[in-house]
């Protein structure tokens, strides 16, 4: 039972066109570069993929959107990205707009096993539209569903061949709870290391939810906003 | 009247020591060049980072450490990363103290509409929904009209919510109001600003009592 | 006839490489002992910790590090430690492979009791319900019959019920049998056990077909 | 705004008869030593506590039991504790067992301001009474409620003045949610530092969920089963 694959290519190879996807990333921070740049090689068509973000015109998801791999965009925000825009208005492309904590916590409920749960964000605003509503204590919630998917796509910062991730920074954002959640996931890691090698109580995801892992290469780390201060 | 740094420095004299804090993109991140010196304040930012530090030197840029608007920022003592689940269980549960957004309209009844403009590309909604629904004192930093002139403060929002009845203050390039049961009471007035500036200005329901203080900044 | 090792030694014949497989208390731990060499099994305990280690030495003992029995454990190269929502989520989201539970009774319909005796002091389910509410493929370690030897593998359980039609699969001391549609298929006997001790032994629909091998253990 | 406080009893001054508590633990293995001999010495009464067990008959939660200050436990397991059986048996005290991972999860909710979610343990059993059912893809869940208390009190190991918690091994077991649910958290710590010394990518439990803490003293860390091998 060995989770290592080579590379990307070879961790992707399962992917089928019109499966539903889950990639880990908030902007272009802590998205699996080397996994869309092999989708794009791949050529798999009509996904659907749920990100927070869809990249910008020439990086991420973007790239996916360039070639005419997406069918539809599951995400909470989709700006800085005009090709996007372009498909959008032209009816090439679906998206459906979703709150980032709802988007966050669909996550979540699917690699907890817990299909349905109530949440405030979104009551009396068209997202509540033709869901059910219902108060808890005064306050009004909606019920959200778990999210389903065929593959989980993260980044993280270290892992091991036991599948056990970290992540740094706020590169970790969408990634821990989509690699729970997706039905197969695949981890692309900075730097793969031995079992024993990460300390137990520092792992963000336990290696039960990653089936394949690589080592990823030459990794861009692309900055949308640089802003710096003098000094 | 107060231009965007004016309405930063006036809402940062909300801040109160220990607090939580959870500021928009564009003039609430201003805020936070306006914290009282020796105050102990926590910026959240919902892409998974508490205790938020300032724009990093050149020096100190780091693609894995930005913030909700997608800028290099830079970590504090204290600082903690967490994942997206937990950043927006902290809003949810009601642990952010104070959250200031920017809004294209808002109501007498404290609707916010700051997501989507019928007949443009709409980018989405990000955090702003979940942190209206559940935040539990949420301040508006806006212009008091449009580019139009026309009021941003209604009876009826036109645009598409983002939340019901979540706004409890809004400080305009106007004025200070605070949002009751009977709508926009008037608080203060911004500096060269008089009542029948702000009347003009206000569509919706509008509560003027007593002297209206001009606002200390 | 199996002792309580042979039923252990049995199951521990499922086991496949790359599984993570959770052990309840008692008869399920010893399978443990019985992973095969050079077959790399991951233990879950749900107080947190994946890849469980054997008991500690003297020296190793750490009253933070203990399993779901309470016994002091240690870990392995590739352990991890989360929190309790967590190690449920795993539970619930089926990424544990195998999971092996007593029982006081099942039936045949896959229904098993495990966690209530009427007239007892009730101590708790545990983490038990989850466990079988969610785990893809059960197998429970018992007695075929209990001490008055009575059946304990039923057309109905006597005992508040722990789960609906889960157990997949049950190894007693007497047999192995596969749980169906049709009710429980006889599928291995322990040595010296003949097919009319099983049939004696069970009071659920009982299911034998062509000739019944004797296990390998 | 400092949320250190000297010790356990100042830590505990403001809960009062009647409260429902969390406390953190998984036997005795991670319990919140200092605020329970605490609790006892101040003797405040009729309290829920929700704690996945009960502590024994002299340590832990066993502690306040012998002193009757607990009107009713919500837990998942309750043996090992002869005093509980004869005050159970007696009616003096309530039990609500609920299945461990609905307790970690209800606790989750209260901390992630989920109201409630559908979860499939106890589907078919007496857990289920009263409860709403419903079906998702083929399968019987429940819906369950985030639990509602007044104070939680967990043990981490490492915590500093800001709040931040990292916890040992197994020892973190409900700690985090129960840190995360409290309305009012109580943190005790075997090491109190400083911002800054904590790595940030490390912590368990941010501060923001954390109203008080204090460096524990003395702790006894008892173990129910020593279980040893001969090496």
């Amino acid at each position: 039972m060995n989770k290592v694959v080579a590379n990307a290519d070879e961790a992707v190879r399962d992917i089928k066109d019109g499966m539903t996807l889950m990639l880990g990333g908030f902007g272009l921070c802590g998205i699996p570069e080397n996994s869309i740049a092999a989708l794009v090689r791949m050529g798999v068509k009509n996904l659907t993929c749920i990100s927070n973000n869809a990249g910008v015109d020439d990086f991420g998801i973007g790239l996916m959107l360039k070639t005419r791999q997406v069918k539809k965009m599951i995400s909470s925000y989709v700006g800085e990205n005009d090709e996007f825009e372009r498909q959008l208005l032209s009816g090439e492309l679906e998206v459906e707009l979703i709150p980032q904590g709802t988007l966050a916590e669909r996550c979540r409920a699917a690699g907890a096993g817990i299909p349905a749960f109530f949440t405030p964000a979104g009551y009396g605003t068209e997202v509540a539209e033709g869901k059910e509503v219902r108060e808890f204590n005064g306050k009004m919630y909606l019920l959200e569903h778990a999210f389903d998917s065929d593959f989980a796509i993260v980044k993280a910062w270290k892992g091991d061949t036991d599948g056990n991730l970290i992540f740094k920074g706020t590169a970790r954002n969408f990634n821990p709870m989509m690699a729970m959640a997706g039905k197969i996931t695949i981890a692309e890691v900075e730097e793969l290391l031995e079992p024993g090698e990460l300390a137990a109580n520092e792992i963000h995801v336990p290696g039960i939810f990653v089936n394949k892992i690589f080592k990823g290469v030459n990794y861009e780390k692309r900055i949308e906003q640089r802003t710096v201060r003098q000094n | 009247m107060l231009d965007k740094n004016g309405i930063a420095k006036r809402i940062a004299r909300e801040l109160k020591d220990g607090y939580y804090v959870n500021l928009g993109i564009g003039v609430p991140t201003l805020v936070a060049n306006y914290i009282p010196e020796g105050m102990h304040v926590t910026l959240q930012s919902e892409n998974g980072l508490l205790g938020m530090g300032p724009f990093p030197t050149e020096a100190e840029v780091d693609p894995d450490l930005i913030n909700a608007g997608k800028q290099t920022v830079t970590t504090l003592p204290g600082s903690s990363f967490f994942d997206s689940a937990t950043s927006f269980g902290m809003i949810r549960s009601g642990r952010v103290d104070l959250t200031v957004l920017g809004a294209m309209e808002i109501n007498d009844r404290g609707d916010i509409a700051n997501w989507k403009i019928p007949g443009k590309m709409v980018k989405g909604m990000g955090g702003a929904m979940d942190l209206v629904a559940s935040a539990k004192n949420i301040i508006v930093a806006m212009m008091h009209t449009n580019k139009a002139g026309e009021s941003k403060l209604l009876t009826e929002c036109t645009l598409p919510i983002t939340g019901l009845g979540c706004v409890k203050k809004v400080v305009t390039d106007l004025c200070v109001m605070d949002i009751t049961d009977r709508g926009f009471e008037l608080k203060e007035l911004a500096p060269g600003v008089t009542v029948e500036m702000v009347k003009n200005a206000t569509a919706g329901r509008l509560v003027v009592e007593g002297e209206i203080p001009t606002m200390e900044i």
